[in-house]
């Protein structure tokens, strides 16, 4: 009952949204206007829109007053566009004859003024109505869904995603731009507030990863193209070369033996440069896959040329290849899962504690290496200088609340703080303090756990350290490091001496997140995570349908919550999977062929290559199964002759007219 | 490379040595500096305090003169001194950011019949040889190595605080690489921006001279031969007050306290006539040219 | 009397040019003289105002007026040719569009005046006479026609039944439109007697214009020699044929000159020049922003360029001039 | 009524912008200025585009046209096109119709175009509140008015013409 005999009768809803706007609105005034105004059968306010008995209501109207037209002023369309249009089509009204005004983002929300508010609420209302006015129905664009899965990322929500969905029988591949799967967590000595041995709880979960038949494991890989669209993409895979045949290695280790460099004179990259390496090596014992690669910057035969080739000749499987080139794989995937991860904070950046400039200044990651048993000092609390420690002083939020490098909390710092204050008091009996602005420990025994802390003796001095000094002023400061702070507790400035520093530094986006958002067409927020569609109701999800972000590349987060936003990224992807197909906006460019000239303006637009010139009949012709519906061609066209459903020039300039056109007398007595 | 030069008052009394090796350096550097003509005092840090309108209006006007004097192109002051370095700076900043300041300066500057847009640029001497000039630039320049001469670098706070414009705020290290460019060793010392006590040597003697003591005696701890400084009134602090807090603090210091200029000019090999070094208290010499591929005493 | 059809020519805002584009039709004028009968034609032969006001209304089957409304006397014979004449087409781009004298749309009236009778350097007027429109001598009163603030085109006046455009038509659209006319086989009311597709579409060059053009640089005519062979735009010459309605058969084009859009948009846009100028930003090359203005540079005057004929009938039909308000008087 | 006298309650006259949005960036930052209650001028209503692309220079010049005070577009930054290359057509575009604007007698502060990505809710409110405040110096543009006023010229009854 789309149309009657061509009569458009228009059903206008405005909702309170509790008093979200009605506080602010005069909602019951907007209704009384828009009921004025030409085509409009039917105008109401209801408490809420959203809710069962608001859309039965529309229900109800369209087959009451025969409408055939649906406006619902509320909240934003991002949010709930898709509920009202739903409503819409279930009373048998074409889904696109609906438009929705956006009266609480865009104005309870934002202005104060009851009276102007209202004015604005109506002028909004009456654009709708008559751009809904001009609507055409439409059919919405089913894509079907290409059931593999990408992860970006090894880390634990790269692995713990890859192995969910894997597990659901879907076909997935990882890509792990480093050499090997684990991420940050296969540094960690132990994990808070169990201390379960990271390595005891990560390693199972990466072999799994290995050998799971679902999943490709390409690691020291990285994407760089992305093409498509939801449900079909098309992804380029660059495999950097390791120097080693990755099918060919089985990770016996005999090359790093044979290497012309007897002693390891490299910075070993997993120890944080605290442990040395050759070469060719591995990044560390559980390394997955167990498989060699030769650093171009420090192989002799690889920068000169001029080597015995000690290593080649040792492997006896042939697996080293040192003339082995970058390579390139292409992909189709139909959903995409981005666990890129975090960065640590470069705590040189606040150079007043003295990071880069006193050996005995450590970050928290240096700690862990020193601390595991698989570090550079096995496990041994040994400093760069060759002393152990009598007194440790961590310091909190290095790199988070502060205005001057980042203002977020990264929400693991207090925890991981504890947990190597734990940890290093019983590698060394050293005395511990931890200096804090807040601890926060809001989770599931986070809490507990300090409080074990207190009773195990660590010291706790609320205030943020001013500098970490070498200036003795006193002999019991001589050859001591000097933490000075102001213990806020006490009111007093406090110059603790210490043999070690840890900063406990925050958690950054990558430093290439800007390029992999613009590679997979997503946003970041303010601070350059990831950005999520919705904060609260789809954390996982990002603006590009198909495209979902897990664990710390969306914002700080402690190994549980990635863990369990991996999960939900997974479940995502699965939902899209199982549903065989996506509806699509059918925003989507025509033409009427009888208006192009064939001027050709317009092909070279197209990013999508959507527009193709037809040499036979002088005209160009647009394939909707390309076209992402931008509408840039449209605003081109100096024929007119190219149009965008959903955005038809007709249905804008209703929405200006509409906008600016003259008021009704009653609307100024607001 | 051409600038405004803005000497203030310390540069044509105390400061006298920097005033002359600043100028014998840059012009070995092939930079022309033009004194600002008709300039005023910048007001320090004290006027501010009775009048900030009236210190604003009057650190303004040399910014004004400044922009009439330059036709082509943004036009840069130089301002070596760190007391007029940073009046400058927050005149600037101020200007720009704040209408209430803005409004008023151009209040006062109308008084006297002048007008400012706030297109100035104010610079540090480290500034520009770092960021304009380059080290490579200086390097080349070196005829005598200061090799094996251990150099503090000195500060003090104002030229990077709060207006932290080429360095950082708290472990600045443009001087150092400019010491280390001229083959000396610099000494890693954490007090290169701690407090010299400014005038609390005139007033709290107690107070300033022990602050002194503290950065004399680390920079000693350090090994430092001597200390540059690219501060009149830190120079003068840390030079002209050694003898009595050895007497009152039973010290026995005695180190050379040098505008980091004067070093520079005596590796470019400029006669110390023209960098001021007989004005100083403490005869560098003797350390730099005692050390091997020094500079002899006489050059 | 013959019972041949009565037709009438009449010119307002215009140059000439739409009336010699009638003796343009060559022998075929014959023809059409055969089929009709020209009761209006002042060009050619002398005719009172009072002569037409005199003839019933609708007594003229057809009549071809020509030029933009600038005048109150421009007005009148519009409104009084509405009523005489059963078919009123406007002819030519003044008519249809505004034309080229609507470019005075940029400026004051005050302004053009001044211009005219005081400042332009073939005038000599030191008493600053200007004309007004009454005046006494003698006793006897005469008067001009107002002067108004700004052009006009036709149908901003009064309804046009057709349109036929170019500056001026071409021969063969003005036969096709008398035709179709006589043959009583016109379109809706309200069309452009010309295709309803861009000029691109005939334009001889058509296929020289590589489908995945950028303009790196904007040239006027002048500053290059363009290839008699090649898409001009392709040669960065601005060419409004893309946003222009065919039916001249690219004549311009076709003599190495760019359109300049005579012919007015096609029907599905609204303002020509705001089209033209979307596509040609879009299909530049730069983007950095200094780099864009400066390409952008390359069109020195976007309004005189892009609405050299539209200006009136544009979305915006005149510069906004704040201080002015219109004048009761001269 | 004057559609052009846009006034407040207490009767003195508001300026009346038009903002074209892309849906992925300035759209959604003004969903999250929302979300943020970050309190702005309502003196300006909002189109939703999919790209600051589609914004034809016709719908600008036809809201100037139809009584807007000022036209703001909003669009990805730089190198964010949610298609890529939309914005940098948009970008283009705007010069060349700010100046062609200009020359028209519509001041370039009228017609603005700015960058906003979907984080930067408070850009959204310290663009509306300054495009507000410079178009509140400038005053009303009044282009439908003005031009009813120019047609007051004409004679439109015709007993005054014709003399039969």
């Amino acid at each position: 009952m789309s149309e009657q005999n061509g009569e458009i009768r228009i059903g206008f809803y405005v909702c309170h949204c509790g008093h979200n706007i009605a506080n602010i609105v005069d909602v019951a005034a907007v209704a009384r206007y828009v009921a004025g105004l030409p085509h409009v059968v039917v105008s109401r306010e209801y408490k809420y829109m959203c809710s069962d008995p608001g859309q039965e209501l529309l229900r109800q109207d369209i087959h009451d007053h025969r409408l055939n037209r649906i406006v619902v002023a509320s909240c934003s369309p991002l949010l709930h566009e898709q509920t009202f249009r739903t409503a819409t089509a279930k009373a048998g009204v074409n889904p696109f004859y609906f438009q929705m005004v956006n009266i609480r983002e865009n104005v309870s929300w934002v202005h104060e003024d009851p009276a102007e508010a209202t004015l604005k609420a109506r002028d909004l209302a009456r654009a709708a109505v008559r751009r809904v006015a001009a609507h055409k129905a439409l059919q919405p664009k089913t894509v079907s869904i290409n059931p593999d899965v990408l992860v970006v990322g090894g880390g634990i929500a790269g692995i713990h995603a890859a192995l969910t969905l894997a597990n659901a029988g879907k076909k997935v591949t990882l890509v792990e731009r480093a050499p090997t799967i684990g991420g940050h967590m296969a540094m960690f000595d132990k994990t808070f507030p169990t201390l379960d041995c990271a390595a005891c709880i990560l390693t199972p979960k990466m072999s799994a990863v290995k050998n799971h038949p679902n999943i490709t494991l390409w690691t020291y890989a990285e994407v760089t193209k992305v093409d498509g669209f939801v449900g079909n993409y098309t992804v380029t895979v660059k495999h950097k070369p390791r120097y080693v045949k990755e099918d060919l290695c089985v990770g016996c280790l005999e090359c790093i033996d044979a290497c012309v460099y007897k002693e390891a004179k490299v910075p070993d990259e997993f120890n944080r440069g605290l442990g040395k390496r050759k070469p060719i090596y591995i990044p560390f014992p559980q390394a997955t896959p167990q498989v060699v690669l030769i650093d171009p910057e420090t192989c002799i035969a690889v920068k000169s040329g001029k080597c015995k080739r000690t290593c080649v000749e040792k492997c006896d499987r042939l697996a080293i290849d040192l003339d082995q080139k970058e390579s390139f794989d292409e992909i189709t995937v139909g959903t995409i899962i981005l666990a890129t991860g975090f960065k640590t904070f470069d705590p040189k950046r606040v150079s007043y504690y003295g990071y880069g400039r006193y050996p005995n200044v450590y970050i928290s990651l240096e700690a862990e290496r020193l601390i595991n048993a698989s570090g550079p000092t096995s496990g041994e609390l040994i400093l760069r200088d060759g002393r152990r420690p009598k007194t440790v002083g961590i310091v909190h939020c290095v790199g988070s609340r502060d205005k001057n490098t980042h203002r977020w909390c990264s929400r693991t710092c207090c925890m991981y703080s504890l947990k190597l204050a734990h940890l290093l008091k019983e590698h060394s009996g050293a005395e511990v303090y931890n200096f804090y602005i807040d601890i926060r420990a809001a989770g599931k025994a986070y809490e507990e756990f300090y409080d074990k802390l207190l009773e195990e003796n660590v010291h706790f001095i609320r205030g943020r350290v001013a500098e970490v000094t070498d200036w003795a002023v006193i002999p019991e400061e001589e050859g001591k490091l000097i933490i000075r702070v102001e213990d806020t507790m006490i009111g007093v400035v406090r110059r603790i001496p210490v043999d070690m520093v840890v900063l406990a530094v925050g958690m950054e986006p990558q430093s290439d997140a800007q390029e992999v958002r613009r590679l997979f067409n997503i946003s970041c927020s303010t601070e350059g995570f990831f950005l999520e569609r919705h904060p609260k109701l789809a954390p996982v999800d990002t603006f590009t349908d198909g495209i979902f972000i897990a664990g710390a590349c969306q914002g700080p987060k402690d190994i549980p919550d990635s863990v369990a936003q991996a999960g939900a990224a997974a479940a995502q992807a699965l939902m899209l999977i199982d549903s065989g197909e996506i509806k699509l906006e059918p925003n989507t460019a025509y033409l009427t062929e009888q208006n192009c000239s064939g001027c050709k303006s317009c092909i070279n637009l197209c990013p999508y290559h959507a527009i193709s010139y037809l040499d036979d009949k002088h005209r160009a012709s647009i394939n909707e199964a390309l076209c992402k519906g931008c509408g840039t061609c449209v605003a081109s066209c100096p024929s007119g002759a190219i149009h965008q459903n959903l955005f038809e020039d007709e249905e804008i300039y209703s929405e200006i007219d509409g906008l600016l056109a003259e008021r009704s007398p009653e609307s100024t007595a607001v | 490379m051409k600038y405004l030069y803005y000497p203030g008052c310390s540069l044509k009394s105390t400061g006298r040595p920097y005033d002359e090796s600043l100028r014998a350096v840059f012009a070995a550097l092939g930079i022309e500096l033009t004194e600002l003509d008709d300039w005023n005092c910048c007001g320090a840090t004290a006027y501010a305090s009775i009048d900030e309108n009236q210190a604003f209006g009057l650190a303004a006007r040399n910014l004004a003169i400044a922009e009439a004097a330059v036709t082509d192109g943004p036009p840069t002051i130089v301002a070596p001194c760190s007391a007029c370095f940073l009046v400058l700076t927050k005149t600037q900043r101020y200007f720009e950011d704040y209408d209430h300041v803005r409004d008023g300066v151009t209040r006062e500057l109308a008084a006297a019949g002048l007008t400012y847009r706030g297109h100035v640029k104010v610079r540090h001497p480290l500034d520009i040889l770092i960021h304009d000039v380059g080290l490579p630039a200086i390097a080349k320049l070196v005829q005598h190595q200061m090799k094996g001469l251990h150099v503090a670098s000195y500060y003090g706070c104002q030229v990077v605080r709060p207006f932290a414009t080429f360095d950082d705020p708290l472990y600045p290290t443009s001087m150092d690489a400019i010491m280390r460019s001229l083959g000396a060793e610099t000494v890693d010392w954490p007090l290169k921006t701690r407090c010299c006590g400014g005038s609390l040597s005139g007033t709290i003697k107690e107070a300033g001279l022990r602050l002194n003591q503290h950065l004399l005696v680390e920079a000693l701890r350090k090994g430092s031969d001597l200390v540059v400084t690219c501060c009149p009134l830190c120079q003068f602090n840390l030079e002209c007050f050694q003898k009595q807090i050895n007497k009152n603090y039973d010290e026995r210091i005695s180190l050379p306290i040098m505008y980091f200029t004067q070093l520079m000019g005596l590796a470019f090999g400029i006669p110390e006539k023209e960098l001021g070094i007989r004005r100083l208290f403490i005869d560098p010499l003797p350390v730099i040219g005692a050390l091997k591929g020094g500079v002899p005493a006489h050059v | 009397m013959s019972d041949k059809p009565k037709v009438g020519f009449y010119w307002c805002a215009s140059c000439g040019g739409c009336e010699e584009s009638i003796v343009d039709l060559a022998e075929d004028i014959l023809g059409v003289l055969d089929a009709v009968d020209i009761r209006l034609w002042p060009v050619a032969m002398d005719f009172k105002r009072s002569d037409v006001e005199a003839m019933a209304d609708r007594e003229l089957a057809v009549t071809f007026l020509n030029g933009a409304i600038r005048t109150s006397e421009q007005e009148e014979m519009a409104r009084i040719l509405r009523r005489k004449s059963g078919l009123l087409i406007a002819y030519g781009s003044c008519a249809h569009l505004g034309g080229i004298p609507g470019l005075a749309n940029q400026f004051p009236r005050e302004e053009i005046l001044r211009f005219v009778y005081e400042q332009s350097p073939t005038t000599e007027n030191t008493e600053k006479i200007r004309p007004l429109t009454s005046a006494e001598d003698q006793g006897r009163k005469t008067t001009l026609p107002k002067f108004f603030t700004m052009v006009r085109s036709l149908d901003q006046i009064v309804e046009v039944d057709y349109y036929l455009p170019g500056c001026p038509p071409t021969p063969k659209l003005l036969l096709n439109a008398v035709t179709a006319i006589l043959k009583g086989e016109l379109p809706p009311k309200g069309s452009v007697l010309a295709p309803d597709t861009a000029l691109c579409d005939e334009c001889p060059r058509r296929d020289s214009k590589p489908v995945d053009l950028q303009i790196p640089e904007f040239h006027r005519p002048h500053q290059v020699v363009i290839d008699p062979a090649l898409c001009i735009l392709s040669q960065g010459v601005v060419c409004m044929g893309p946003a222009t309605r065919g039916g001249c058969e690219a004549a311009c084009p076709a003599g190495n000159m760019p359109c300049t859009g005579c012919s007015g948009p096609t029907s599905g846009v609204a303002d020509q020049g705001a089209k033209i100028l979307s596509c040609l930003a879009a299909s530049s090359s730069p983007k950095e922003e200094d780099e864009i203005r400066r390409v952008l540079e390359g069109i020195p005057d976007p309004v005189g360029t892009f609405y050299r004929y539209a200006l009136p009938t544009s979305i915006l039909r005149r510069k906004r001039m704040p201080a002015e308000t219109p004048q009761a008087h001269q | 009524m004057d559609r052009q006298q846009t006034s407040d309650s207490s009767g003195t006259w508001q300026p009346k912008i038009i903002a074209f949005f892309c849906n992925w960036c300035t759209y959604t930052a003004a969903d999250l200025a929302g979300v943020s209650r970050m309190k702005h001028d309502s003196h300006f209503r909002i189109i939703r585009v999919m790209c600051s692309g589609r914004v034809d220079p016709q719908f600008v010049i036809d809201a100037f046209a139809r009584g807007a005070d000022g036209v703001l577009i909003g669009g990805c930054h730089p190198g964010d096109c949610h298609y890529m290359e939309g914005n940098y057509k948009a970008l283009r575009r705007f010069h060349l119709l700010s100046r062609m604007l200009m020359s028209m007698g519509i001041e370039q502060d009228r017609f603005r175009l700015e960058w906003i990505s979907a984080s930067e809710g408070e850009k959204v409110r310290t663009v509306i509140n300054d495009m507000v405040r410079r178009i509140r110096a400038l005053g009303p543009l009044r282009l439908p008015a003005g031009l009813a006023e120019l047609d007051g010229e004409l004679k439109t009854r015709e007993e005054e013409i014709l003399h039969v």
